[in-house]
């Protein structure tokens, strides 16, 4: 089995009833970096949140063989690690410790494994001074990174960026696809973006959305394609 | 994420949609006022329930999504049903006619809210002299509710995609926490934005 | 807890109507006094945050769950007048837009609902103003409101008071709790994050 | 007197004592279109904001000449248009025809003079049918017009723009540079962004700012200067 993400054929509609996604498939190889490019509000990140299993969508998703359900949702989002667009939605506890060692801890993993695994995580982002400081203080790129030791600290095999370098100066950005470019080699990697330029950098392989319609699935070289691009509002 | 409107049925079109909002809240209120004073007469009651199911009717708001939010009269309804059973001071008509009385209430208050803009709605409240503070704090309300069940909610899939169990008093109530203090600082970045625009302290 | 309309007899929504906007009056009279122009905007969103806040669920015990009323938080933060005002426009607005509560029965719902807890509770908390006190306060104010729901039923010829009394507080009891920790657990937040905001002026 | 905005000087604290501001000095020319360049977090709009006297600093800034002080604050921002960086910031109102009336109402002009003028704006803009929605149905893209809307209905002599461009997906973002080229005969503008490109194209001179200082105070050309960019964390 060498698919990490297979989705078959899956609709969400909104609560007021609007179609976010129209039967979209396509699948992630394992150790992929995969981009799925589109305009803002064509389903992006209601399609990542699927994938974690967090919206009740119709349709079919597997995550590495097996069936994306209620059920064996424990393994399964253990395996995940999210990024999200905007950091604020995604610390909620007082002190960047806490909210890194939220998904340890819900695993039961014992508290001086917590704190070797969040040293090693923190050190490894340059971040360590954080640990006891509240997140609502730092600033963007800063929160930014916080959010990347969230999502790695149960060294999942799947990593989902949402939007990653959205509100990012270009030197934050270029460091966070250094980021991004260095965990390439040993994970799996989900990155939604409207950045055609960030795609072509590091995306083996690409899907483009337009009102929650796949338009395009395969290599990215069609992100060259001016009347492509324009005709799907990334250009 | 897109949220239905409170009011979504009150874009639509019908002859009831077209009466005027003002007009429509006092029908509501003398119809409740009236309910309470008339004697218990099936005749009457029949009367009244033809009246609110021909509204229904013609102002198109779909019967099941009606049925669904008077359902929030139940807890109620059961309350009295227990006093009637356990004791004997009230009678049994007690129980027919708060019940009755409930239900057309509910549906005509659900059809007055479905048919009434909101920013219409706020019109004829401020025309009834309801006073500038309560209308500032409603509009509020209707503008920001959106924006921060959206936050509320991505907080709670993020904690959700980190844990596979239901999510603890604590996390939610920090949440809450947090939430209050994001409310905080929107409100000093509209506050700007207000200034920016002229204000000096009164909406004028 | 939010009693539609129907269930209030004409003399019991009169009266409840006429203390309500007596005390809604005197509290905005109160908040035009302050000058503060940006109280404006803090009351605004607030009040769309408690709205949000009463709509997140709690899970308790056996599958079911209960919401946070958020008179108490509210008015510890801005004060009691504020948060009554506060209160009173979420509970318009669920009237009209949600159809939580009715409109004759408006009256009686601020009544149970925002001047128990935005008054009486916060007049308990000044008592000893530390957050457990605010959680003691939210669990008494929840309750009270329950007993005056049922007061309410009983003089409108409703309910045997007896039988109302027992049920409404045995229904009540879990959100009593509920919300007493849940205020705790937000004040908490707040100071650990940004204490500043405990000193907002209350009116 | 040919200088649109004056700063001399300016100091600001956070409440939390940090600096925001070290002594910002430069000047806007009548008409000029100019760029505040800077990476996350160093002071660009709080530098927006003390210009039109929303934040209390510490030094001296003229619009027109004229001192901003709390005495003629009014007057001044009367004169001055501000478009958020976030339209949810700026857009309260229940409806769009509200929002957009709510700086003409403070100021006390008549309500059919009002509505003449958004019909106009709303026309030249091109969004007049959003005039009855809520913004709430509006996309991104659509609520950041209306932020325009609000700002140019006084018809102020002073734009300004704190970080337009961001969140928006490319073709968004080009359809409101086209509305900034436009106005650009007409009014003095002051745009902060950390994209040097979006500075490239339009600004006819530009600061940029560092940790609360202005390192550079001229012509954009020094933006093609690599080392000065990432010296700066601007790429």
């Amino acid at each position: 089995m060498t698919e990490a993400i297979e989705v078959k054929n899956v609709w969400y509609k909104y609560p007021n009833d609007t179609l976010a996604l129209d039967g979209v498939s396509f699948f992630v190889n394992k150790g992929e970096t995969f981009g799925i490019l589109g305009p803002n509000g064509s389903g992006k990140t209601t399609l990542l949140l699927c994938i974690c299993g967090v919206l009740k969508f119709q349709g079919e998703i597997r995550i590495f063989g097996k069936k994306v359900s209620q059920k064996n949702i424990y393994e399964l989002r253990r395996n995940i690690g999210f990024v999200f667009q905007n950091p604020d939605d995604q610390l909620f506890m007082p002190t960047v410790y806490e909210d890194i060692s939220f998904g340890p801890r819900q695993y039961g993993i014992k508290e001086n494994e917590i704190k070797a695994i969040i040293e090693d995580v923190l050190n490894k982002l340059g971040i360590e001074d954080f640990k006891n400081k509240s997140s609502h203080h730092l600033s963007f790129g800063e929160k930014k990174k916080v959010c990347i030791a969230t999502a790695l600290v149960l060294n999942p095999d799947i990593l989902i960026f949402d939007e990653p370098t959205s509100e990012l100066d270009p030197a934050s950005r270029r460091e966070l696809m250094q980021i991004i470019i260095s965990l390439k080699s040993k994970k799996t990697i989900l990155i939604s973006t409207h950045e055609p330029k960030i795609a072509k950098e590091i995306c083996d392989k690409i899907i483009v959305l337009n009102k929650g319609k796949v338009v395009y699935e395969g290599l990215p070289h069609i992100l060259n394609d001016q009347e492509f691009l324009t005709k799907n509002r990334l250009a | 994420m897109k949220h239905s409107f409170f009011d979504k049925y009150s874009y639509i079109n019908s002859p009831v949609h077209k009466i005027n909002p003002v007009l429509k809240l006092i029908l509501f209120l003398s119809i409740g006022i009236l309910l309470n004073i008339i004697p218990f007469q099936i005749v009457t009651y029949i009367l009244i329930g033809s009246v609110t199911l021909v509204i229904t009717y013609l102002s198109k708001v779909p019967l099941i999504f009606i049925l669904k939010r008077t359902l929030v009269i139940l807890p109620f309804v059961f309350v009295i049903a227990l006093t009637n059973f356990f004791s004997k001071l009230s009678e049994s008509t007690v129980l027919y006619k708060t019940f009755l009385n409930a239900y057309i209430m509910i549906t005509l208050l659900i059809l007055l809210t479905q048919t009434t803009k909101f920013p219409e709605m706020l019109k004829s409240l401020s025309y009834l002299r309801v006073p500038k503070l309560i209308l500032v704090l409603l509009s509020f309300i209707y503008r920001y509710f959106f924006i921060l069940i959206d936050e509320a909610e991505k907080m709670i899939y993020s904690a959700k995609i980190r844990t596979y169990k239901r999510l603890k008093i604590r996390t939610i109530g920090a949440m809450i926490g947090v939430l209050f203090i994001k409310t905080y600082d929107r409100s000093e970045r509209v506050y700007w934005s207000m200034l920016l625009r002229g204000f000096d302290g009164k909406i004028k | 807890m939010h009693i539609p309309d129907g269930f209030l007899d004409l003399k019991t929504s009169v009266v409840s109507n006429l203390i309500s906007i007596s005390l809604l009056a005197y509290s905005i009279k109160k908040l035009n006094k302050d000058t503060d122009p940006q109280r404006i905007p803090l009351m605004g969103v607030s009040a769309a945050f408690v709205f949000v806040a009463q709509i997140i669920s709690f899970p308790v015990f056996g599958g079911t769950s209960v919401h946070l009323s958020g008179g108490v938080i509210i008015s510890v933060l801005l004060g009691p007048f504020s948060g009554f005002t506060i209160m009173s426009s979420v509970l318009i607005l669920q009237a009209i837009l949600l159809q939580h509560g009715g409109v004759l029965s408006l009256g009686a719902n601020i009544l149970n609902i925002a001047a128990t807890s935005c008054f009486i509770g916060y007049m308990i908390y000044r008592i000893y103003p530390r957050n457990i006190s605010a959680a003691v306060s939210s669990w008494i104010s929840t309750i009270l409101g329950a007993l005056l729901v049922s007061a309410e039923l009983y003089f409108s010829g409703k309910i045997d008071l007896k039988i109302g009394l027992i049920s409404m507080i045995l229904a009540h009891i879990v959100s009593a709790t509920t919300e007493a920790v849940v205020t705790y657990i937000i004040l908490l937040t707040i100071d650990k994050i940004k204490p500043n905001l405990r000193n907002i002026p209350k009116i």
